[in-house]
């Protein structure tokens, strides 16, 4: 008998199938699907798209181009702002059957730990994602993510400020990701996701100039699963915290994969522009393909690679 | 725009005929769900299913019509997804998204004027038609390149069609904004419903303030979900950026910043 | 009337389309192949395998595994070593058509200066390639392509010791490519070719184990064009010399784009395992889809984007 | 192995039949060139022609037949390549690079032992067609995981043919390598002539040397260029590293290292 529960270190997931910040709307979907989202979630936990101190209009478009298997955007970090997430769509997030998990980012250092303040006092909110590596903003100068002091820093600020799940997502723009994981570490992270999207850009075919507005974009989708899961690989033999993996699954065996080289759970971003509601199909063929190889529980899984 | 959103979901459809319609390609399949709820102006996210990861992601696509389970798409192969999409046969089978978007408002009343550019024409047979229903004098207005693109005028059968080409190849030559103003006064047009490339767009909705005439344009955007969750196909307007996917793609034509 | 002719710095080229160091070999080409190879070669130049000191059998296999839209390598330079590609490869080269530009690597930093003196004498070679960028190896401990210092240092040492036409070959794994085209630059390089492979990895489907001998290894193919295309983008705004652009080329719009990007040639890798002898056909093509665009040479297509 | 190498090309070739064999996929295509060069035990680089860039490489596929200027391959559809070559269906096209590498030396004498494990037994027709039509005395030996493999032995028509599978759903119980000593001493076999899995192909070089008779084995590996360019496709032999595609797919059973 195959079971699917894990745990994500005080998270308990009833798979190990969540949805990568940005590229799933609970409240958009279920206006618009099908689906009784609030009784059945597809995930074993919800991250909205990240929130930032002030609301964010986002890049000028286009935002979106398709590559060879994989997509690049330029959103930006379009989102209302953490005052009205809090205000409008934390309480609609109440009812949702599986833990929330926030996802924030900080136009500079000290705000990853005002955030997190904002949300530590909220029930709604099971654990907060401090997305420190959006390829396409600027937030306070260069990338904070790319920075092992600072990546510290805004870990710690917001470890300070909340007893809450604390994740850390990393970027694998950096000529080692491993030393940013640890910095996350040190900052007090419980967990690491890993990995927020490449750096690219395209051009128009036709008037060659960039296609996306913002110039570059981050790449997603099955094109980059070999970097993400040498990233995930790398990470999770490195530091001894669990670690969150996507990057371009797609399919039951995708996250069989990531479980294999040492996520403990899987996120899902640019599949559901294929499939709206991936997660629970994917957990369902995640079971068979277990049984195939005799494998009964995540955990037997987890770093078998 | 458009009355209240109907719930989409996503299809798994055999194609049951594919045909060229000039540098076009008609292609049915069936979805008997699509066929039953979808209203003129919304539209699919399509990709072939199958093994392959490349393209990737669907592409929107306007319902083009409906006969009775069979939903139709007019497709101009312009990229890898299109041409792809364009090349598949009786027998394999579409990934469907849908119906999704607003699609047009019908709820107006008097004579109505539908301009159509390019591919833009694909999704306003189905509009012609319920316009027809509604007992609206309707007349259309489509503009093409070329006679290559202009013989896909002949799949708005009964509807009352004037085409013009930039090369004067079919119907007369020249841009339809230059018809376009005085075509309106003639009909004592109330409203316009326009879909095709912006600057025609621009132009439709120029026209329509000068004329007094309201209007109702379907835009188009790089999409990636196709129901609002992902922020990607905005467009700018006068409040600001709005997802063409599930805030349109039909607005009205003065909320666009052009 | 459209011409494809173009100087890469010193070196003239018939048209801007050459191949990937590794991934076509003219001499086994053309024992296989029908074609008339040192007549009609299909590149406008020539680039060997790169070779080292010492020869080298390579990593352990399997070396290849095909992911989406790209291929994972981690062959690890198996090479004949330096002599015998002088004493048995140049002489056969030297009747090729094409300035034939060799690539070397190091196991030290001191021998891209040693290998670039061995070659400075050599009629046969026209321009040497110094590849600081393999991620399948680890010569001299870490990777010398991800230190500005080390990068600047091994290009001056080559330059010091050759007169001939210097290229350094970059590594996308990096936190920041533009630092390290400058420590080229700065070292004396006479161009820079961007891109090597990206770090991935992938698993066997069945196993779950790293399919790849040496467990991880380089992402190619059009899967990391964006990647590559953003590369040059940025290396070619940045630094005055001429860039070869790679990674993913393909199609004639692919070459198109990476000209526009801000390449003076590229070259063309995995695609040669789809069409053997590309060169020549994306030539033609090339000059089809500039016409259209009403641009007649190379040099007012570059950097345009 | 194998004679002078014949001049290998790149060919665009249509799609004319497409039937399961079993769990296999047998595929025919025109393809005169490599129909009239292509002998025993060389190779295809075969991918789908088309837009897509994903399966990106082509696979290395065994010539199973040749009817005049038709080429046949027999297709396991084990992973994302050979299935989507398994879909394809008649008129759709391959690009075909080949034919390629040694293939078996047909220069021996006597008896001949022929032993296909799996889709092994692909190109192995070819060679027992042309033993046969040498002259020389040949016999069969297929083994299987079980019967939908299994029947894929029929396609070796009129040679002497005796099949084995793991769970005896058809012929004989067991792997071949248990039979496959006394079969060599009771045909007095000269030579061997393997394909299949590893495992299967050490335990004929062990049997081989065994019972004082020679072997050619063909082996398998991932592949990129096909052409001896890239240095992925080694394997480990007694001289080191050796190329599968260019220096084999065929090699002396004694030169490889298990
Ligand atoms: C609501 C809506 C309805 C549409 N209805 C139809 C229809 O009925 N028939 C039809 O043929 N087309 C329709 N389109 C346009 C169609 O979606 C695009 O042509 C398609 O996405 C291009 O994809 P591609 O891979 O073929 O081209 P790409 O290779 O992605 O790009 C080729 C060219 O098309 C442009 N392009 C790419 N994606 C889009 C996009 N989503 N919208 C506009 N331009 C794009 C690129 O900038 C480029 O110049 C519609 C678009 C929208 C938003
Ligand atoms: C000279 C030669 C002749 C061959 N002849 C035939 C034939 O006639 N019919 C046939 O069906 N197959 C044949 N094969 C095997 C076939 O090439 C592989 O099954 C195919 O490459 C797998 O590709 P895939 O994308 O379907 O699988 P992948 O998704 O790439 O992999 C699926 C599984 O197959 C393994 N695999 C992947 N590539 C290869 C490879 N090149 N060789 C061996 N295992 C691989 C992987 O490790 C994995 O476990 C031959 C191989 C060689 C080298
Ligand atoms: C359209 C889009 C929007 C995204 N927005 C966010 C975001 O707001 N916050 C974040 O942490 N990651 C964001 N990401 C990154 C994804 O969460 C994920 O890390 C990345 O896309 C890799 O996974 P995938 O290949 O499955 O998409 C976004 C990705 C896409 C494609
Ligand atoms: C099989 C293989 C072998 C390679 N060997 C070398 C090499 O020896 N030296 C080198 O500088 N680059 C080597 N590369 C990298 C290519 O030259 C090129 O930089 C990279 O593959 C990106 O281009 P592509 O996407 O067109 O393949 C190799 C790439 C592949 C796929
Ligand atoms: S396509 Fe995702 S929001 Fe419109
Ligand atoms: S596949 Fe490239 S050398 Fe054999």
């Amino acid at each position: 008998m195959v079971t699917l529960e894990t745990k994500l270190g005080s998270l308990k997931l009833k798979h190990p199938i969540i949805n990568a910040s940005g590229t799933f709307d609970v409240l958009e979907a279920d206006k618009v699907l099908q689906a009784d989202l609030f009784n059945e979630f597809p995930f074993a936990a919800y991250v909205p798209k990240t929130v930032t101190m002030q609301p964010r209009t986002g890049n000028e478009p286009p935002r979106l181009y398709e590559t060879a298997a994989g997509l690049l955007n330029s959103i930006g970090l379009a989102n209302k702002g953490i005052e009205s997430f809090i205000a409008e769509d934390l309480p609609r997030l109440a009812s949702l059957p599986v833990p929330v998990i926030a996802s924030i980012a900080g136009e500079r250092t000290d705000d990853y730990g005002r955030c997190s303040e904002m949300l530590a006092g909220r029930e709604e909110v099971a654990g907060i994602e401090l997305n420190v590596s959006c390829p396409n903003v600027e937030l306070d100068g260069k990338a904070l993510g790319c920075d092992p002091g600072r990546t510290e820093r805004a870990t710690a600020l917001a470890q300070a400020a909340t007893s809450k799940f604390l994740i850390v997502k990393l970027t694998p723009n950096v000529t080692d990701i491993v030393e940013l994981a640890q910095a996350a570490a040190s900052g007090g992270a419980d967990c690491v996701s890993v990995i927020n999207t490449v750096h690219g850009m395209a051009l128009d075919p036709w008037t060659l100039k960039p296609v996306l507005g913002h110039t570059t974009g981050g790449l997603s989708g099955p094109a980059i699963k070999p970097v993400a899961l040498r990233a995930v690989y790398m990470v999770s033999h490195a530091i001894d915290l669990p670690v969150i993996g996507m990057g371009g699954v797609t399919t039951a065996q995708d996250v069989l994969e990531f479980l294999a080289a040492g996520a403990t759970a899987v996120a899902v971003g640019t599949a559901s522009f294929r499939d709206p509601l991936p997660g629970a199909r994917l957990a369902g063929e995640l079971v068979d393909l277990m049984e195939v190889r005799g494998i009964d529980s995540v955990k037997e899984l987890v770093g078998r690679a | 725009m458009g009355d209240l959103p109907i719930p989409a979901s996503l299809h798994d459809c055999p194609v049951v005929e594919s045909r060229p319609v000039g540098s076009y390609r008609l292609v049915s399949f069936v979805a008997r769900e699509v066929a039953a709820l979808a209203r003129p102006g919304q539209f699919l996210m399509v990709r072939a299913a199958g093994y392959s990861l490349d393209p990737l992601l669907p592409r929107p696509l306007g319902v083009h019509d409906i006969d009775s389970d069979l939903v139709k798409i007019l497709i101009e192969p312009v990229g890898r997804g299109t041409m792809s999409l364009a090349s598949l046969r009786v027998g394999d089978r579409l990934s469907v998204l849908g119906p999704l978007g607003n699609g047009f408002s019908l709820t107006g009343a008097g004579p109505a004027l539908i301009v159509g550019g390019g591919i833009g024409a694909a999704p306003l047979t189905l509009l012609a038609r319920a316009l027809a229903e509604r007992g609206r004098h309707t007349e259309c207005l489509l503009g093409f390149k070329t006679r290559g693109q202009a013989v896909a005028a002949e799949l708005f059968r009964n509807a009352d069609v004037e085409v013009f080409t930039e090369d004067g190849s079919m119907g007369s030559e020249g841009l339809i904004s230059e018809p376009l103003p005085e075509c309106l006064r003639r009909m004592e047009a109330a409203e316009i419903f326009a879909c095709g490339p912006d600057p025609m767009l621009a132009a439709v909705a120029r026209t329509a303030r000068d004329c007094g005439a309201s209007a109702q344009v379907s835009v188009a955007a790089h999409m990636a979900c196709g129901v609002g969750a992902c922020q990607g196909c905005v467009i700018k307007t006068r409040d600001g950026y709005r997802r063409a996917c599930s805030d349109g793609p039909v607005f009205p034509a003065e909320e666009i910043a052009w």
